[in-house]
């Protein structure tokens, strides 16, 4: 595919609430541009799972709702994006966690730590990226394809998936597109 | 000598039961493992992808236009609020202005669509509780008639692709608005005949009290939302909590489970649930203003800015969220669903285990799953 | 590659690999067959008048096919009321919703498992050509790939006037054809027999990819012994 | 003002015209077998081998006609319970095959004949095939006594008339479990094994409070002869079982005596109830209340007893696809599909039998003996009637006008109760099987026993001489 992944503004961004936060907390963040004014944070694949557990816990913050676990298939990196409400505030996080990508083809995925074993939540949208966008959740209590097949090749949401053609969906492969 | 026949020395062994993809129970094509001691459950495994349609893979593959004809799909029973979640991130993304009387009709026909929704579900459950004939068949006499309404506006009965990108794509006739006026009059009769045949009949409250009790901090870890949630006492609606469009304006309760979180709780939720929208549908017609309803213009090329936009809605089974990731073309670079069957399902196996066959049915239709919803 | 799977018997003739692993055929049954073209003209106008759906939908158009049963359109008037659950008690398929690959060792399963005679609706542009998710890499693009269709009905999903429409099709068709004769052409429209449960996958394929395996380490063993 | 009432007239209508298809094809067969082949054969010749021809075709009568009546009843039975359930929510009803719809359980029938025909793989051949038979077989001879209490005790069915008639009707309707329990097990299919399993639970336990139930008014009616227990209902409701199992007969004679003015009336009720006190009222009261609620518990356990709604639990289709009989295709579905509507109509005709008077009219003797005395016109009628049909009746031996209207009445009680069930399948859902066992051994049971104890009291205490 020849589109750009979305624009990347280099400006430096101030330190958001939970950003700070989680600084506090020594973990190291960095700040990306907002979207609907939501807090965007990246931080390093190392650092999600502490930084998790205090999101959820502390009564600080107790961002104890998390939507949805989703994966991005960008040109030099995936990312790992966790979008993370609370129920009792009215507060919003999104972090992202970015893979980088090191001519990767398309059967190896990229690892990081799962969540799913304090955040049940997790699980199955864990489950559903490692299938779609191949990101290899490490300790996950049962990682394997959850909508595909469980011996489907390849991960359809990477842009470099090429499609099964066989007996099957021989028809007009490229009919809409 | 005699032998005491105590349970420790009776061996009961398990047997592995496969419950669907083709079961009349699942909806559709969920799949269970069942783990059964005889008729107890003991350990549950669902299988769901059997109605994987790509509809991921298929929104960053075609353009925004054609992909708004799609998304109806995700969640059949409910088109309009998937079509109201994208069109909510594109606009978050884009910034276009939406014309007050659109954010009306939106609210509206997504209220009309509630009710529709949750009238196939009651009749659903009536069949999952073994109903077959009979009672089942009363709901759906009143989803006609808004079924009907849905196609004057729309062109179709349940793929609507009538929310569109800045507003609504067709304006109704006044006389649409006199019909629905008339159904908001006699529609809380039905629901008092629902009421009378359901609510007090002593064997579907001997299968419903108590039964599938879900915790609240339980909901919380998996993420439940929706009915589901509010069954368990928590008062967490986003038209309420995140209120988006013109729900500030509207003046509304939100009906919360009144004991334990059991499907009893989750069932009378969302008989309060359609008696409340209807209520809403009144006021959205009182308060219909004038004017455009359409603040994009619709074409084949249609484009937004680049960026990304997180968007969550009150759907009727839940917090339905759309993640779009767009780079300034026709086609969105990549489109997230979040699905409140596919959470809420994740909560299942934790509340089937150690009860009997027959309350499968009646939890697994209390927390009402659509499975393209699921399985995407 | 995608040709039926073939089995000949001693003397030759194409044997078409149909039900006899998984059911047996009864005297009775045969017996009809011999006499088929008296008790044809009968057996057809019941046939067409009773014809029992099983309750198979997986999506959009499960929703129309429970419509088609409610109190305003009435598929009872034909008869066709009793929607069976399990597929032997069943004379039809109406394929309501996409199929999916990994559902289609499901639906090939439930059509093997109808007593014959059994009838095929398409329901819906999904099961016809893959419909909106024609390219999409999971869709099985027409439920004709995996089974004989006997009607074809489009919409998405069709109203449930539609589906009355295409059952008095198939009655209409019923009552016309020879059953005898339906049963010689057995399976032969169906490219894809055999398909294996989790991955969809039509099970000539990974024979043969099993056999190439074997083939290679044998190989290669050989090699090693001989080196 | 009814909005259907459309409905309900072709409804009517198709119920008029199935009857009768049913007692007219029944009728022929009985006349043939009962008093055609006879006759030709005596009048062939004489002598003990021709005699015992003779009457061999006439023994053979009863099981001819429940051979006729079962198929032809059950495709009725079905057809009405789906034009009935279509009747309750506001449809049509299945109405394209033959005239309205009238064929449509026909077509059903033959359809079935000519499936396929499937054993499965893994599945035990032999009882999977003896499975529906077993379920089915009882139903045949398990209603040969009721048939001498539906005709009135008429010649033809004179053999059918056992001295233990419900006890063995009662022993016949425990067998059918046994063939579901088989073809759960044999059909190698985990639904079926839960399905069958399922089904042996619940009829054990609802086989005790039908019993007993059965049992209370065995005891009043002091016979287990089906004919004897009928003939005591004779002569108005008021003496039917379930009022009270002949407590309100005395005030039937009573009523009658006052009614023709005749001046004894009082000593009939002394001799009835010689105990003239407020006990006697008491005892009167406990023992309708009894027999109400033992009629009541037999209807409850006999809607277990066959798996209707809301007790389907063996084939719930909502949980085990369809149960025990999941496996099962064709000729052998349609033998359990028929066996299941037999077993309900036998139910029915026995609670008729027991508890709603047989086939005794329900209109109270003195209220037609008064019609007769007092209004000349009708019984002239009847009179011109009786003379125009006697040649028929007499030279015949077409038309018994006493099993006519014992077989009328029969009918009307009958299809009444099984309209009443596919009222209760139309409107309610299913019990769980935990809930079941509870409401069987909880509910049912101790209140079945309590009943029969209060019957016994009350009628052996106060009712020593009736």
């Amino acid at each position: 595919m020849t589109e750009k992944p979305a624009e990347k503004t280099e400006v430096k961004l101030e330190i958001g609430r939970f950003g700070k936060f989680l600084q506090d907390n020594g973990i190291k963040s960095k700040r990306q541009s907002d979207s609907n004014n939501v807090e965007t944070i990246v931080i390093d694949a190392k650092d999600l799972e502490p930084a998790m557990r205090l999101l959820k816990t502390s009564s600080e913050t107790t961002l104890n709702f998390l939507l949805c676990v989703s994966g991005v298939d960008y040109a030099d990196k995936i990312d790992s994006v966790y979008h993370l409400w609370s129920y009792e505030h009215n507060d919003a996080l999104v972090i992202k966690v970015e893979l980088p990508k090191n001519n990767m083809t398309n059967t190896q995925t990229p690892c990081m730590s799962s969540i799913s074993n304090f955040w049940p939540a997790a699980n199955w949208h864990e489950r559903e990226t490692y299938d779609l966008v191949g990101i290899r959740y490490l300790k996950h209590p049962y990682l394997r394809r959850i909508l595909n097949p469980w011996d489907w090749e390849g991960h359809p949401l990477r842009r470099d998936y090429k499609q099964l053609i066989d007996a099957l969906n021989d028809k007009n492969p490229h009919s809409f597109r | 000598m005699a032998t005491e026949l105590t349970t420790t020395n009776l061996k009961t062994d398990e047997m592995i039961i496969n419950m669907g993809p083709q079961h009349p129970a699942t909806h559709g094509v969920l799949r269970l493992i069942l783990k059964l001691d005889g008729e107890i459950v003991r350990h549950v495994e669902p299988v769901i992808g059997h109605l994987h349609r790509a509809q991921e893979w298929q929104g960053q593959n075609r353009t925004l236009f054609q992909y708004q004809a799609l998304i109806d799909r995700v969640d059949y029973l409910s088109g309009m609020f998937t079509s109201l979640a994208f069109a909510h991130a594109c606009e978050q993304i884009d910034g276009c202005e939406v014309p007050p009387r659109a954010q009306y009709l939106r609210a509206l026909v997504c209220e009309m669509n509630r009710i529709s929704s949750h009238l196939l579900w009651l009749g659903t459950f009536l069949i999952d509780l073994g109903a077959l004939f009979g009672f089942p068949f009363y709901p759906f006499r009143e989803r006609e008639k808004l079924l009907d309404l849905f196609e004057e506006i729309a062109g179709q009965r349940m793929m609507f692709n009538y929310i569109r990108i800045g507003g609504v794509i067709r304006d109704p006739k006044p006389t649409w608005f006199e019909k629905v006026r008339k159904f908001t009059q006699e529609f809380p009769d039905r629901i008092d005949e629902y009421e009378a045949i359901v609510t007090q009949n002593p064997i579907v409250l001997k299968r419903t009290k108590d039964v599938g009790i879900l915790d609240k901090q339980v909901a919380f870890d998996y993420g439940v939302s929706g009915p589901s949630l509010r069954g368990s006492g928590v008062n967490y609606d986003l038209r309420k909590v995140r209120p988006y469009g013109i729900y500030p304006d509207l003046n509304f309760d939100v009906p919360l489970g009144q004991n334990k979180g059991d499907t009893w709780d989750r069932y009378m939720c969302r008989i309060l649930e359609m008696r409340q929208s209807n209520e809403l549908i009144k006021q959205c017609l009182d308060k219909m203003p004038e004017g455009e309803i359409l603040g994009k213009k619709q074409i084949a090329g249609l484009r937004i800015k680049a960026g990304e936009g997180f968007s969550a809605i009150e759907s009727p089974r839940g917090v339905l969220g759309c993640y779009v990731i767009s780079n300034g073309s026709d086609k969105a670079y990549r489109i997230k669903w979040r699905n409140p069957s596919f959470c809420n399902l994740a909560v299942l196996p934790s509340l089937l285990i150690g009860r009997p066959i027959s309350d499968i049915m009646a939890i697994f239709g209390s927390i009402d799953v659509i499975l393209p919803d699921v399985d995407r | 590659m995608n040709e039926p799977l073939k089995i000949l018997n001693q003397s030759n003739e194409l044997v078409s690999p149909e039900l006899s692993d998984t059911v047996t055929l009864t005297t009775l049954d045969k017996a009809i067959d011999m006499l088929s073209t008296i008790v044809s003209p009968i057996a057809n106008l019941a046939r067409s008048n009773s014809v029992w759906p099983l309750t198979f939908g997986t999506s959009c158009c499960a929703i129309e096919m429970m419509c088609v049963g409610m109190s305003a359109f009435d598929i009872s008037r034909f008869g066709s009321e009793v929607f069976r659950a399990t597929p032997r008690q069943a004379d039809l398929i109406l394929t309501a919703g996409t199929i999916t690959r990994k559902m289609a060792s499901a639906l090939i399963t439930l059509y093997e498992q109808l007593p014959e005679p059994k009838y095929v609706i398409a329901m819906g542009a999904c099961t016809i050509t893959g419909g909106m998710f024609n390219d999409s890499y999971s869709v099985v693009q027409g439920v004709d790939r995996l089974i004989p269709v006997d009607v074809y009905l489009p919409g998405c999903p069709p109203r449930p006037e539609a589906i009355l429409d295409a059952l008095l099709k198939l009655q209409q068709k019923i009552r016309t054809e020879n059953y005898a004769k339906r049963r010689l052409k057995g399976y032969d429209q169906r490219p894809v027999r055999y398909v294996d449960y989790d991955s969809g996958r039509p099970m000539e394929d990974l024979l043969a990819m099993a056999m190439e395996e074997t083939k290679e380490v044998l190989t290669k063993q050989d090699n090693d012994n001989t080196k | 003002m009814l909005t259907n009432s459309n409905e309900l007239f072709k409804f009517s209508r198709l119920i008029i015209v199935w009857l009768s298809i049913i007692f007219i094809s029944v009728w022929a067969a009985c006349y043939l077998f009962g008093f055609l082949i006879p006759h030709i054969i005596l009048s062939m010749g004489s002598g003990d081998v021709f005699n015992f021809a003779a009457q061999l075709f006439q023994y053979l009568t009863p099981v001819i006609a429940i051979l006729v009546f079962i198929p032809i009843n059950a495709m009725f039975m079905v057809l009405v319970e789906r034009r009935g359930l279509a009747l309750f929510t506001v449809r049509m009803g299945p109405n394209r095959v033959g005239p309205d719809g009238l064929l449509q359980t026909a077509a059903d029938a033959v359809k079935l004949l000519f499936k396929e025909d499937i054993i499965p793989t893994g599945a035990d051949g032999l009882l999977f095939t003896l499975a529906p038979i077993i379920f089915f077989a009882p139903s045949i001879f398990g209603s040969i006594p009721l048939l001498a209490a539906i005709t009135g005790n008429s010649d033809w069915f004179a053999i059918t008339n056992l001295p233990t008639g419900i006890f063995f009707m009662v022993a016949a309707s425990s067998v059918p479990v046994v063939g579901i329990v088989m073809g759960g097990w044999a059909s190698n299919n985990k639904y079926s094994l839960v399905g069958g399993l399922r089904s042996a639970a619940q009829a054990i336990s609802y086989e005790i409070p039908l019993v007993l139930s059965l049992l209370t008014i065995c005891y009043l009616s002091q016979s287990l002869n089906v004919i004897e227990i009928s003939d005591r209902q004779t002569g108005g409701f008021l003496n039917w079982n379930i009022f009270g199992g002949g407590a309100l007969s005395g005030l039937d004679k009573y009523l009658a005596a006052v009614i023709n003015g005749s001046e004894n009336a009082g000593e009939i009720l002394k001799m009835y109830y010689p105990q003239n006190s407020i006990l006697t009222v008491i005892a009167v009261i406990a023992l309708i209340f009894a027999t109400v609620t033992a009629f009541f518990m037999y209807l409850t356990a006999a809607c277990a007893e066959v798996n209707r709604i809301p007790f389907d639990l063996p084939e719930a289709e909502s949980e085990l696809v369809s149960g025990y009989n999941t496996e099962y295709s064709g000729i052998k579905f349609a033998i359990f599909f028929l066996a299941e509507f037999t077993n309900l109509f036998i139910v029915a005709s026995i609670a008729s039998v027991m508890f709603l008077g047989a086939g005794s009219s329900p209109i109270p003797q003195f209220v037609v003996d008064y019609v007769l005395t007092h209004v000349p016109a009708v019984s002239g009628l009847l009179n011109q009637l009786t003379a125009l049909l006697s040649p028929l009746m007499n030279q015949f031996y077409i038309l018994n006008p006493a099993t006519f209207w014992s077989v009328f009445w029969m009918v009307i009680k009958t299809y009444s109760l099984v309209l009443f069930a596919v009222l209760v399948r139309g409107t309610l859902p299913r019990f769980k099987i935990d809930q079941l066992m509870d409401f069987s051994w909880k509910r049912l049971i101790p209140i079945s026993l309590l009943v029969f104890f209060i019957a016994i009291l009350s009628k052996g205490v106060f009712f020593t001489n009736v």
